[in-house]
């Protein structure tokens, strides 16, 4: 294991490393997020089938995408947290997970959006908005097994389990879900397959998507930082800390 | 550790026969969906055919969720978990043994139960075969992994009923390649690969169900 | 054979014990006391490794007991504030199980463990139409059952009447003769002759003995 | 540029409601997301804080 | 008397609001029950537009159904209930503000969540003040009828869910007048006929039930 | 005041008690003794009016019991072998809604009650993590705060430190002096100097007293 990974595991260190991080990544996110809008809602040229809703994309996607990343790292956390026993992945699972939500509540409020003006109802039964509605679930179970268990540790522990369980199921619940789809209904509404966008479309939504993730990236940190002062409230440090403020 | 697995398979069939309830519950609910969905949503013959192979899977895995619950808080109230912990036994034979115990008292039964279902509800005699078949692989699927939530919910005072929340989305594939299942057979196309898929998951839930299960229980318990 | 160091243990905040250290030796029995809820059965939990809310080494028979995890819980009789008898089960059923769960008890004693406990005659009578008192009984007929060394308590003597309880006592008495050690709680004035030690949690919060 | 007036920008060729509906909705959720950890720091080290007061009283 | 009614509200409330399982279970068990059917059935909207309003029907009487039995039953296991019969103050009186707290919780709940299950199966906008309308009347009497089933089964040692035994014969003129009244505003006839019927049960039971559930308590608890 | 004649209660075929008359007066402590199993709990639960598997008659204030019923239940505090605490109330929200049940209860000394058995500190916290004792002092709080003459208790002082018993010994006392009546079990020896007599079950089934 190299130096780092051990260090990761002080939760003093941690809070060091993630207060000077932090205003980097606030910056990037603020100055992605705000030119990609911009960009994306004022500039991008309208989709030639779906007109300005169309818009909608540069949302839409970079927190599909956001959902499942961060429900990823979530079970990677969670594993980390069970085989080392290493208290920082066990926060970091606990921190991610209502972020995860969130971007999949957006995710599916926008694509829900999308759908009427370019399907013409609010919801479909269709593989991908399934899959995405069983991801928010399995996020809910993630935070409702938390906020129950009222020890910090159990809580932790038993929602690692979880997360790794679910992390099994992800794919299986994906592969099944599509060809439940493609089986029972033909193709009629399909989310525009990969599109060969022009570039002035997608470069929008990278800048867009990394600015999601450099969100993300703050988000958590902040929750993480309130996450260690609770844990290690009894220590010297956050005393210390505490007594500065 | 044969002799344990046996003794814990004993104790939960005994359990089962003198509660009575918990060993017929899960089939009167599974009767109830078939005698109320007719009468809530349509009498019609065909129509209910159609809804056949969907309705009994969704009954089946409902049934089997909700008796999930019980299969571990018993035991927690009454202190026998903490015993189970204690034994110098490895916990997943324990825990296998209960599941499966359990299983054969609700997913075999269902099993058992479905073709009187399937008649109910006007499932043609086709279909019969792929609903027994896709039943019998996919019920134990749906216990192994139930057992898990129900083992991260057992020390929990408020919320014990988060395992349908916890547990519901793993479920669903098993719920998709058995009714497909069953329709295939209705309409006379092949359904090995479904019950391939149906295999392949409770292969893999047997695999890490128990490790799961134990670790579960350990946590639960620890706080 | 038990060696704790330095346990600290706290709850909603709140200290339960510090720096608590004692040995409990082969032959011995030591008897937690303090008031409710000074912690006596978070200490005998956390002893028996199911609660892992601590900080402190616990040894047995001088290695950590997390590495000699099996060994321990083999070697170890653990009767917790739940007696852990199912109420549709009979007291033998119920016994049986637990023979099968422990490789240091023997099923062929349970007839006569259950004359011991006072219930011969009620073998085959399900849980839930015994009295209170009898149905501590059933759980407590696994000491007469089994032959581990080390066994941990938390408060017996509930509900059982005041013959049952000098039984009690001259087994226990008996189990340390064998070099046996035993770790209780209890609110009742043991009445036992003989090697008995007493760990004050009230006192000895924040301080080792 | 896309649009050749601002009303015409936020007409979004008709699909106004539901594209303003959306990015209103991801400013709500981005904002959430910034301000509920704001608060429970704040919450918390006010918390904290009340506590180690408490603790140097009573000793 | 009216205090011990409100401070029996206050104290269900506050029970369901600590546990949370007992709010939300039966609240998941109906999303669950939408979110299955088109999975298991057909992700169809036309032909989940027929099925819905008796979905939705079934799902909310079974929701109610399962939640029925832990109304008494936490009470009789903590002894609280001892202490209940023991009270001066007539027993009916706390039974009815238990069952009526219980509706509130799970009936009300789920009248105010139907039309969400509504989209999710594609019912027609027409149907959807009938659906809540007669779920609004109905789900009083499926609570106050299920009371009694719980309270003649509460002191059962074996057999708890004799309870759906019971009860469902009685739930079923519920389940049929309120699917109808849904399916009356779909295809847009008049729907006040069954909702007179609705409210005619409704009245019935509102009369009856609180004594034959305090009745049915004495004799369970007085063996 | 509580007057019991000719009581039988049979279980299973086993005789309890039969013949079995009583008198319990104003002022007066009784308390009924036996072993595991003797019927103890069964009597009181007659007594109280839950159970109605018996033959024979019981009295209060000279008339039936079954005809006083209402007036009965108001002057009587039952305490069973389950303490009738939900876990996840706090002890004051726990008092409360018994405050309510009873006429002859004040909600105003919750607090004060509360104080009185040592669980100041711990007014919200849910009873599922209090300790086996401090749960069962939550139910005794009922003692301080209820008024009613008559007091049936089932083994009060179960899981209760000694500290507790002794103070609870001082508090049914002066229920006593007070010119109340307490009928109780306990298998412990009772310290209480005063006016307690003792009907022993096992000596007495099928007799009267
Ligand atoms: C509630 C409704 C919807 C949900 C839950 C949903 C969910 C998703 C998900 C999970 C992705 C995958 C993101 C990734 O990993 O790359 C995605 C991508 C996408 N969605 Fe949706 N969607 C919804 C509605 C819509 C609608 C109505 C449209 C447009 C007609 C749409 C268009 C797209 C497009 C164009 C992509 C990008 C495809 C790609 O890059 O692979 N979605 N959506
Ligand atoms: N529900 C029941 N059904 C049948 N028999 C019962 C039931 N409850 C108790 N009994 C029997 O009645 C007898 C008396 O029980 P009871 O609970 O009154 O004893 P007790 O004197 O209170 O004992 P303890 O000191 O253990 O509390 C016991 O022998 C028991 O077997
Ligand atoms: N599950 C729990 N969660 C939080 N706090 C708890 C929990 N269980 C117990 N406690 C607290 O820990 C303290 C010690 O409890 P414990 O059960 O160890 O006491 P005890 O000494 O065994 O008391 P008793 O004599 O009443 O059995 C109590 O003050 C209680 O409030
Ligand atoms: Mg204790
Ligand atoms: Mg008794």
């Amino acid at each position: 294991m190299p130096r780092w990974f051990y260090q990761l595991a002080s939760p003093r260190w941690c809070y060091q490393i993630t207060g000077k991080l932090l205003p980097w990544f606030a910056v990037a996110a603020l100055v992605l997020l705000v030119g990609g809008s911009v960009w994306a809602l004022a500039f991008a040229p309208a989709d030639y089938q779906q007109g300005n809703s169309f818009r909608i994309i540069y949302l839409h996607v970079p927190s599909a995408i956001l959902a499942q990343s961060a429900y990823m790292l979530m079970a990677v956390a969670g594993a980390i947290g069970l085989i080392w026993k290493m208290k920082v992945a066990d926060m970091v699972l606990k921190s991610a997970a209502p972020i995860g939500a969130s971007m999949a509540v957006l995710a599916l409020a926008t694509g829900a959006i999308w759908g009427k003006p370019t399907w013409g109802s609010w919801w479909v039964w269709d593989a991908r908005l399934t899959s995405m509605l069983i991801l928010f679930f399995l996020y809910l179970g993630v935070m409702a097994l938390n906020s129950a268990i009222e020890n910090e540790s159990t809580a932790a522990q038993a929602s690692a389990v979880l997360a790794l369980v679910g992390l099994v199921n992800i794919p299986i619940i994906k592969y099944s879900v599509e060809w439940w789809n493609t089986l029972h209904q033909p193709a009629t509404f399909k989310l525009t397959e990969k599109p060969a966008m022009p570039v002035e479309m997608w470069l929008p939504l990278l800048v867009m998507v990394i600015g999601f993730y450099c969100f993300f990236a703050v988000s958590l940190m902040q929750r993480l930082r309130n996450e260690i002062i609770w844990r290690e409230r009894r220590t010297g440090w956050v005393r210390e800390l505490l007594d500065k403020q | 550790m044969a002799g344990l697995f046996m003794a814990t398979c004993r104790r939960e069939f005994l359990l089962s026969f003198r509660r009575k309830s918990d060993l017929v519950n899960p089939l009167i609910f599974f009767l109830m969906v078939a005698t109320l969905f007719p009468l809530g949503v349509s009498p019609e013959s065909g129509f209910l055919a159609q809804l056949a192979p969907g309705v009994v899977w969704v009954a089946a895995l409902l049934a089997t969720l909700l008796s999930m619950d019980a299969l571990f808080r018993s035991d927690y109230e009454d202190g026998s978990l903490e015993q189970l912990l204690l034994s110098p036994q490895p916990l997943f034979v324990v825990a296998l043994a209960k599941v499966i115990a359990h299983w054969m008292m609700t997913g075999l039964a269902l099993t058992l139960m479905a073709p009187l279902l399937g008649v109910m509800l006007f499932l043609p005699a086709e279909g019969m075969p792929g609903l027994m078949l896709s039943l019998l692989l996919g019920t134990p699927t749906l216990s192994l992994i139930g057992a898990i939530g129900a083992a991260l919910t057992v020390g929990l005072k408020k919320g014990g009923v988060l395992i349908s929340l916890l547990v519901l989305p793993l479920y669903i594939p098993v719920l998709i390649f058995g009714s497909s299942a069953v329709q295939a057979t209705v309409t006379g196309l092949p359904l090995g690969g479904y019950l391939a898929l149906l295999g392949a998951l409770l292969a893999l839930a047997l695999a890490l169900a128990p490790l799961a299960i134990s670790a579960a229980l350990r946590i639960s318990i620890s706080s | 054979m038990l060696e704790v160091q330095k346990l600290f243990s706290e709850r909603d905040d709140r200290v339960l014990f510090s720096q608590l250290s004692f040995t409990l030796n082969a032959g011995e029995i030591v008897q937690i006391e303090g008031q409710n809820g000074s912690g006596k059965t978070t200490l005998l939990r956390i002893l028996s490794g199911l609660s892992r809310n601590y900080e402190g080494a616990i040894y047995w028979r001088g290695e950590p007991v997390a590495e000699v995890r099996e060994q321990y819980c083999r070697e170890l009789l653990y009767f917790g504030h739940q007696a852990g008898v199912k109420a549709v089960l009979t007291p033998e059923e119920n016994l049986r199980w637990y023979a099968a769960l422990s490789p240091l008890m023997d099923a062929a004693g349970i007839m006569e463990a259950l004359q011991q406990v006072g219930l011969r005659g009620f073998e085959d009578v399900p849980c839930h139409s015994l009295s209170a008192g009898q149905n501590r009984r059933v759980s407590l007929a696994r000491l007469y059952l089994s032959r581990a060394p080390l066994w941990i308590l938390d408060e017996p003597f509930t509900a059982i009447d005041k013959r049952g309880v000098a039984a009690k006592e001259r087994l226990l008495l008996e189990h340390a003769r064998r070099g046996g050690s035993v770790l209780l709680t209890t609110h009742h004035e043991l009445g036992i002759q003989g090697p008995v030690r007493k760990i004050n949690l009230d006192q000895l919060a924040g301080t080792s003995v | 540029m896309s649009f050749n007036s601002f009303s015409e920008f936020l007409a979004m060729g008709g699909h106004g409601l539901y594209v303003w509906l959306s990015y209103g909705l991801g400013v709500a959720v981005l904002a959430a997301n910034l301000i509920v950890p704001k608060l429970g720091r704040n919450r918390l080290l006010a918390e904290q804080k009340r506590r180690l007061r408490r603790e140097e009283g009573v000793r």
